[in-house]
C-alpha cells in the first residue's frame, strides 16, 4: 500500500462520522465478513483507522479501492463542499440517445486526451445520476487523489452539477462533458449552494410547483383549520390570495433547501422624495444577499405574510423560475422609463 | 374610503364585539383563542391586519364596541401600519371605544424612540396603551383579562360606566420631558 | 335673354319649340314617381326585416349573454320565458345553438385541455394530464402569457422534455393545439415507460434491471433462462419518445444460438408489441425465463 | 432621580444588606434610565427622567493620541469587545491594581482546581492577570481613569521557557459619565459603568464573579439598539471623505419562518453621496436658531432619511419592506457593531484610537496623515 493511499484513507476517516463508517464499509463491500466483525466500532477513530490500514495493507489494496469507498461516502452524502450547476446548450440530433456505457467510454477518453495523467471513476446511483470523480494531476504529477472533482450528471437532461473544480481544471472538464453528452457548449448556470439536492430538486423540477386551478386548490383546503364561530377573519380572502400568489411564486410544500441568492445591483437611485439622487448619472451599486436555513420556505412566508408585497417581484420569482441565485441586474437603457432587466454575468 | 362607525349597527343581547388589528397577525390569534373563552358575555372577535376593513363584510359584521391595534415594537412596519390604519376610523371610536396594546416592549432591540412614538400617538388620540407579553400563556392571560375589562366597559355591559369615563381614566399620558435631550 | 340678341330671333323660336315639346313629356314622368314609391315601399319592407333581425339578434344576444354567465343554472332561465313562447323558444334554441358551437370550437382549439385564465386574462394554465392504462398519473402545467406573443412563463415539465424545441418545432404561435398535442404524447409516453418500469420492478423481482435512465428511453434487463440459468441480457430502445412501446429490442447471450431460435424471435417481437411488464409475464409463463 | 441616590447615601451603615440591596437597585433603575428603559414601563412617566438624543455633534477633529499611549490604544483596536454595563465598583482603588492583579491570579487558579470551570486552554497551567491603567482616556475631570485587564497564560503543550500568549483581556471605562450621576454617588463608590471583554467565555464569567465578590457590583448585557445601529450607518458614512470606508454593510433579519437574513452592502462612494444628500442645508439650520458650529450637528431625522433611502431603493427592486425587520449589524471598513453588543474599531492607520463611556459611547478614528481624530459620540 503506498503512501497517497494511506493518507487517502486517513483524510477519508478523519472526514467520516463514525457511526456512518459501518454502513458505507457495508456497501464498499470489500471486507470480508470476519474483517468486518474484526472492526470494533465504538473503537477511537484513530484505532479504527490503524485497523483499516492493516486491512488495505493484507489485501494490497491502493487508491483506486480507497477513492471507491471514498465516492461511496459522497455520494450519500452530497450536502458537503460548493456545488455549482453547468448547462449543456445546443444538443446534437443523437444527444438523446446517449447511454451510460457510451457516455463513460467518451468522457473518459476525451479527458485523457487533454490531460495525460487523470484518473476517473464513474458510478451511476440508483436515482440514474451518473457520478464522476475525477483526481487531476497535471504533465509532471500523478493524479492527487485528496483534492477530486465530482461531477454529477443527469443523462438525456442539460443539468451538470460539480464541486471542487479549480478554474485550470473548468476548460478541461467543460469540453469533455460537451463531447461526450454530444452538445455544442457549456455554460455557467448561476446556481450555486451547499446542499447538492437543493440545487439538483431546483433544475430538475423535482418539488411541489403550485399553479392556478379551477378546481378548489388544496392550499385553501390544508389551511382551513377549525375555528371558533366567534372568532372571524375580516380579511382571509386577500390572506388566501396572497398564499396563493406566495405558492405560485415559490413552490407549494416543502421546498429545495436553498441557503443563498446574491443580486448585484447596478441601477439608478430613483426616489420622488430624493431629487438630488435621482438626477445622478452615474448608478447606485449595491450587493444584496438573502441567507436563510431554507431561502425559497423564507421568502415564500414573507409573500403570504405580506411583508414581501404580492405579486412577487420578477427579481425574487426567477430563482425559482430561472433556477439561479446569482443575478447581476442593471437597467435597461439610460431613459426614465427603463424596465429593470436582469443580466447573466458572462 | 369606508369608516367604521361605531354606533351604525344595534348591539346583541349580553354580546361584546372585539376588533383586533395586527399586521404581522401573530398575536392575535392567540388573543381571540382566550377571549371567546369567556362564559359571562358572548364575545365575538373579529381579525383583521389592517384597516379599511373589506366592504363585503359590512353585512355580516356586528357592531364593533372595541378596536385593539397590537403593535408590535421590534418592527417598524407594525407601527408604521397601525399608524395608518386610524384614519379608517369614525371620530366616535376615540371617545373610549380603541386601545393601544404594545408588545416586545422588554426587548432591547425595541428602540425607545418607537415607545415613544406610540405613546404619543395614544395620548393624542386619548386612547389607554397597554403593555402585553405575546411569548407566554400567562402574558396572553393577562392581556385577555384587561381587554375584556375595557370591552365590557365600552360595549355597556358595565351598569354605571361608560367607554369615555374608564378611557378618562386608563387615557395614556405623555410625560411632560419626553422630548427633552438628556445631555449633549 | 342674351341669347336672343346674338343668335337672332329664328334661333330663339326653335328653342321655345324644344322647350315646349318636352312639356308634352310630363305623363310619362308620373309613371316614374311610382316606380320610385314601389321601391322605396320595398326598402321599407326590408328595412323592417332587417330591424327585426337585429332585434332577433340583440334578444339572441342577451341570451347568450346570460348563458354565459349562468352556464351551470339553466333552469332559472326558463322561468323567464315570454308571453310568445314560440318564438322565445327559437330564439333559446339558437341561442343555444350557438354557445355550443362556440364551445365546440374553443374546445377544438385547446384541444381538450383543462385551461384556465390567469392574471387577468393576460395568460391561461394549461394542465396535461398523463394517464397509463386507466391508472391517472402526474399532471403537468404550463403557464403561458398571451401577449405580445405566446410564451411559456412556467412550467413543471421535467428537463429532460425538450419542452421549447418542440414549442418550436410544432409552431406554438400558430398552432397551439399541435404544440399540446405533442406535448400530450412526450409526456404520456414518459408516464407510460416510467410506470411499465415501477411495475416491472414490482411484479418482476427476478429481473435486474441493469440500466435505466430519467427519460425511461432505455431499459437493459438481465433475464435468466430457466433450465441452463444462461443469462440473457435484454435491451430496449425507445428511440421515439412519443410512444411507451420500444423500438429496438435486442438480446444478448452467451449462448450466440439463443437470440436467433425462435423463441426467443417471438419474444423480441411480443417486446416490441407489448408494454414490457405483460410481455415478461407472458415469457415467464410459456417458461422462456425465471 | 437625584433624591432617590441621595437616599440611599443616607442609608445608615449599620444595615448593610438593606443598603447594598436597595444601591444596586436603584443603580439599576438609573442605569436603565440611562438606557431610557425604565421609559419602556410605559406608565410611569416620573422615572423617565433620560432621554436619548435626537441631534449629536458632529464628528469633531480630536486628538486623542495627545492624551492616550498609543500602544495602549493599539490594545482596544481590532479586537471584537463584548460590552456589558457594570453597576459601580465598592471600594475599588486605582493604587490597588497590582494586589489585583495578584489576588485575581490566585481567583482563577482556584476556581480551575476546583474543577468548576472547564477550559481546555491550559487548565494546568498557571494564568498571570495583570491590572494596568490606560491614562487620558476620559474627557471630563469627573471621570475614572479607564483600566485594563490582561491574563496571559501558556499553552498546555508549550515548552517550559515558551513565553506565555495572552488569552484573556477586557476593560472597565468611565468617558463621559453624567457629574449629575457621578457626584451623587458616595466616595467609596468608584463608576466605571462599561466593560467590555474578549476572549474565553470561561474566563469572563470568573472576572466577573470576582469583580462581584470583591467590590459588589453586578454585571448584565449591553445590547446596542436599532436606533443605536442606525446612528453607527450615518456616522461612519459621513467618515467616508476623511477616511475610506470600503463599503457600509447592514444585516437585517426578517421575522419568518424560517428566519431570512440580508445582508445589504453598498458602495462606499454613492453610501456617502446619498447621505449628503439627505443632510440638510446648512443655511436652513442656522435659520432654524441651532447652534452653528463648524461641521454642524447631525439631526436623528437625517440618520432616518439615509435610511428610509436605503430602504426604499431596496423595496423598489424587491418589493420587500425592511421595516418589517429588524438591523442585526452595521459594519465598515472603520469597524462594526452588532444588536448583541458586540463591537469593533478597525483601522488602517497606527494612529486610531477609541474610547468608551458610560452614555457616550465615543468611536474614534484618525487620519494617518492629519493625525487628527473623529470621536463620535453614540449614546445608548
Amino acid at each position: 500500500m503506498d503512501d497517497s493511499a494511506k493518507r487517502l484513507l486517513q483524510r477519508f476517516m478523519r472526514r467520516i462520522p463514525t457511526q456512518m463508517l459501518k454502513t458505507t464499509l457495508e456497501k464498499w463491500s470489500r471486507l470480508t465478513v470476519a474483517q468486518q466483525k474484526s472492526l470494533d466500532f465504538t473503537q477511537s477513530k484513530w484505532a479504527l483507522t490503524e485497523a483499516l490500514l492493516d486491512i488495505c495493507e493484507e489485501n494490497k489494496w491502493t487508491t483506486k479501492h480507497i477513492s471507491e469507498l471514498e465516492m461511496i461516502y459522497v455520494i450519500d452524502n452530497p450536502n458537503q463542499g460548493m456545488w455549482h450547476a453547468f448547462q449543456l446548450m445546443d444538443p446534437e440530433d443523437d444527444a438523446h440517445s446517449v447511454e451510460l456505457t457510451q457516455f463513460k467510454e467518451q468522457f473518459k477518453s476525451h479527458l485523457s486526451e487533454l490531460i495525460r495523467h487523470v484518473s476517473v471513476k464513474i458510478k451511476k446511483h440508483t436515482d440514474e445520476a451518473v457520478w464522476i470523480r475525477i483526481a487531476w494531476g497535471d504533465s509532471y504529477s500523478r493524479p492527487n487523489h485528496l483534492k477530486p472533482t465530482y461531477v454529477v450528471h443527469y443523462l438525456q437532461t442539460p443539468y451538470v452539477f460539480v464541486t471542487s473544480l479549480t478554474s485550470k481544471q473548468k476548460p478541461l472538464l467543460s469540453q469533455a462533458l460537451v463531447l461526450s453528452t454530444r452538445h455544442h457548449a457549456i455554460k455557467d448556470a448561476n446556481l450555486s449552494g451547499k446542499k447538492f439536492t437543493a440545487i439538483r430538486d431546483l433544475l430538475m423540477r423535482q418539488y411541489q410547483q403550485a399553479f392556478p386551478t379551477k378546481y378548489p386548490s388544496p392550499l385553501k383546503e390544508k389551511n382551513q383549520t377549525v375555528s371558533n364561530p366567534l372568532i372571524e377573519r375580516e380579511q382571509a380572502g386577500p390572506a388566501a390570495n396572497r398564499l396563493q400568489m406566495a405558492c405560485e411564486a415559490f413552490g407549494d410544500g416543502m421546498l429545495p433547501q436553498l441557503q443563498s441568492a446574491v443580486y448585484k445591483l447596478e441601477t439608478k437611485f430613483r426616489d420622488q422624495t430624493n431629487k438630488t439622487m435621482t438626477e445622478r448619472e452615474e448608478s447606485f451599486r449595491c450587493v444584496v444577499k438573502f441567507a436563510s436555513t431554507n431561502l425559497l420556505e423564507s421568502l415564500r412566508d414573507c409573500a403570504s405574510s405580506g411583508i414581501a408585497s404580492t405579486p412577487v417581484t420578477p427579481l425574487l420569482s426567477s430563482i425559482p423560475l430561472k433556477g439561479r441565485n446569482y443575478f447581476v441586474i442593471t437597467d435597461n437603457s439610460p431613459g426614465p422609463s427603463s424596465q429593470m432587466h436582469q443580466k447573466t454575468d458572462g | 374610503m369606508s369608516l367604521l362607525k361605531p354606533f351604525s349597527k344595534l348591539p346583541g343581547l349580553n354580546t361584546a364585539n372585539i376588533l383586533l388589528v395586527e399586521s404581522e397577525e401573530q398575536f392575535q390569534q392567540s388573543l381571540a383563542d382566550a377571549l371567546v373563552e369567556e362564559t359571562a358575555v358572548t364575545v365575538n372577535v373579529r381579525l383583521a391586519k389592517s384597516l379599511p376593513l373589506p366592504m363585503e363584510n359590512e353585512e355580516s359584521r356586528p357592531r364593533i364596541d372595541l378596536v385593539v391595534f397590537i403593535i408590535n415594537l421590534t418592527s417598524e412596519l407594525s407601527f408604521q401600519s397601525a399608524e395608518a390604519s386610524l384614519k379608517y376610523l369614525d371620530p366616535g371610536y376615540f371617545l373610549g371605544k380603541v386601545c393601544f396594546m404594545v408588545t416586545n416592549a422588554r426587548k432591547a432591540s425595541a428602540p425607545t424612540e418607537r415607545l415613544d412614538a406610540v405613546r404619543k400617538l395614544a395620548a393624542s388620540l386619548h386612547c389607554p396603551l397597554l403593555f402585553a407579553e405575546d411569548q407566554t400563556p400567562d402574558g396572553v392571560a393577562n392581556a385577555t383579562e384587561r381587554l375584556l375589562t375595557i370591552l365590557k366597559v365600552s360595549a355597556g355591559l358595565v351598569p354605571m360606566a361608560t367607554a369615555l369615563y374608564l378611557s378618562n381614566l386608563t387615557r395614556c399620558t405623555v410625560p411632560p420631558d419626553i422630548d427633552q435631550p438628556s445631555f449633549d | 335673354m342674351e341669347g336672343a340678341s346674338t343668335r337672332g330671333v329664328l334661333s330663339h323660336l326653335s328653342l321655345l319649340e324644344v322647350q315646349a315639346r318636352s312639356r308634352k313629356t310630363q305623363p310619362q314622368q308620373r309613371s316614374r314617381v311610382k316606380e320610385l314609391k314601389a321601391e322605396a315601399e320595398a326598402l321599407m319592407i326590408q328595412r323592417d326585416k332587417l330591424k327585426a333581425e337585429i332585434q332577433t339578434h340583440e334578444r339572441l344576444q342577451k341570451l347568450r349573454m346570460s348563458m354565459d354567465k349562468q352556464c351551470p343554472r339553466e333552469q332559472e332561465e326558463e322561468e323567464e320565458m315570454d308571453e310568445d313562447s314560440e318564438d322565445s323558444q327559437l330564439l333559446r334554441l339558437m341561442a343555444r345553438h350557438t354557445h355550443l358551437k362556440d364551445l365546440l370550437h374553443a374546445h377544438h382549439l385547446i384541444g381538450g385541455y383543462d385551461i384556465i385564465k390567469t392574471h387577468q386574462g393576460k395568460g391561461v394554465c394549461v394542465s396535461v394530464a398523463t394517464s397509463y392504462e386507466g391508472v391517472c398519473l402526474d399532471t403537468y402545467n404550463l403557464e403561458i402569457d398571451l401577449k405580445p406573443k405566446l410564451r411559456i412563463s412556467r412550467h413543471n415539465v421535467p428537463p429532460f422534455i425538450p419542452l421549447n424545441s418542440l414549442a418550436e418545432q410544432s409552431n406554438m404561435q400558430t398552432n397551439i393545439r399541435a404544440f399540446l398535442d405533442t406535448l400530450s404524447r412526450h409526456l404520456n409516453a414518459f408516464a407510460g415507460r416510467k410506470q411499465q418500469l415501477k411495475l416491472l420492478k414490482e411484479q418482476h423481482k427476478s429481473v435486474e434491471v441493469m440500466e435505466s435512465n430519467v427519460l425511461c428511453s432505455i431499459l437493459v434487463l438481465m433475464l435468466t433462462v430457466p433450465r441452463e440459468k444462461t443469462a440473457v441480457l435484454c435491451t430496449l430502445d425507445y428511440t421515439d419518445h412519443t410512444r411507451c412501446l420500444p423500438t429496438r429490442v435486442h438480446f444478448d447471450c452467451e449462448d450466440k444460438e439463443l437470440p436467433d431460435s425462435p423463441e426467443w424471435k417471438k419474444n423480441c417481437h411480443l417486446l416490441m408489441e407489448t408494454p414490457v411488464h405483460t410481455a415478461l409475464l407472458t415469457m415467464k409463463k410459456m417458461g422462456n425465463i425465471v | 432621580m437625584e433624591r432617590q441616590h441621595n437616599s440611599v447615601v443616607r442609608t445608615p451603615l449599620n444595615s448593610v444588606v438593606v443598603q447594598r440591596r436597595s444601591k444596586s437597585k436603584s443603580y439599576r433603575q438609573s442605569y436603565r434610565s440611562c438606557l431610557g428603559a425604565a421609559s419602556r414601563l410605559g406608565l410611569t412617566p416620573a422615572l423617565t427622567a433620560r432621554r436619548l438624543n435626537t441631534s449629536r455633534r458632529a464628528p469633531k477633529s480630536h486628538n486623542i493620541t495627545d492624551k492616550v499611549d498609543p500602544e495602549q490604544l493599539t490594545l482596544l483596536l481590532k479586537t471584537e469587545w463584548k460590552l456589558s454595563y457594570v453597576t459601580p465598583l465598592y471600594q475599588f482603588r486605582h493604587t490597588q491594581l497590582k494586589s489585583y492583579s495578584r489576588q485575581l491570579s490566585a481567583f482563577i487558579a482556584a476556581e480551575k482546581q476546583q474543577g468548576l470551570a472547564v477550559d481546555a486552554e491550559g487548565s494546568q497551567s498557571s494564568f498571570r492577570v495583570s491590572f494596568s491603567v490606560v491614562q487620558g482616556m476620559t474627557e471630563t475631570a469627573d471621570d475614572a481613569e479607564t483600566v485594563l485587564i490582561q491574563i496571559h497564560s501558556k499553552p498546555m503543550f508549550a515548552k517550559q521557557d515558551d513565553p506565555q500568549k495572552l488569552v484573556w483581556s477586557g476593560w472597565l471605562a468611565c468617558i463621559n459619565g453624567n457629574p449629575d450621576y457621578l457626584s451623587s454617588l458616595s466616595k467609596d463608590f468608584i463608576c466605571l459603568p462599561l466593560f467590555g471583554s474578549s476572549g474565553p467565555e470561561v474566563l469572563t464569567t470568573l472576572v466577573k464573579s470576582w469583580f462581584q465578590q470583591m467590590f459588589d457590583c453586578c454585571f448584565g448585557p449591553l445590547e446596542i439598539s436599532h436606533t443605536s445601529l442606525q446612528w453607527l450607518v450615518a456616522l461612519w458614512t459621513n467618515c467616508h471623505t476623511e477616511s475610506n470606508i470600503q463599503h457600509l454593510r447592514m444585516i437585517w433579519t426578517l421575522p419568518v419562518t424560517p428566519p431570512l437574513q440580508i445582508t445589504y452592502t453598498v458602495d462606499a462612494q454613492d453610501a456617502w453621496e446619498l447621505w449628503s444628500s439627505v443632510r440638510k442645508d446648512p443655511e436652513e439650520e442656522s435659520e432654524g436658531g441651532e447652534e452653528v458650529e463648524e461641521g454642524g450637528s447631525i439631526d436623528l431625522k437625517e440618520v432616518m432619511r439615509f435610511m428610509q433611502g436605503l430602504k426604499n431603493h431596496f423595496y423598489r427592486h424587491f418589493r420587500l419592506d425592511l421595516s418589517a425587520g429588524s438591523l442585526q449589524q452595521v459594519s465598515t471598513a472603520l469597524g462594526s457593531a452588532k444588536y448583541s453588543g458586540r463591537i469593533k474599531v478597525s483601522s488602517d492607520g497606527k494612529n486610531c484610537s477609541q474610547s468608551f463611556s458610560q452614555d457616550t459611547f465615543l468611536l474614534t478614528h484618525t487620519r494617518k496623515d492629519k493625525c487628527c481624530t473623529n470621536i463620535f459620540f453614540l449614546s445608548f
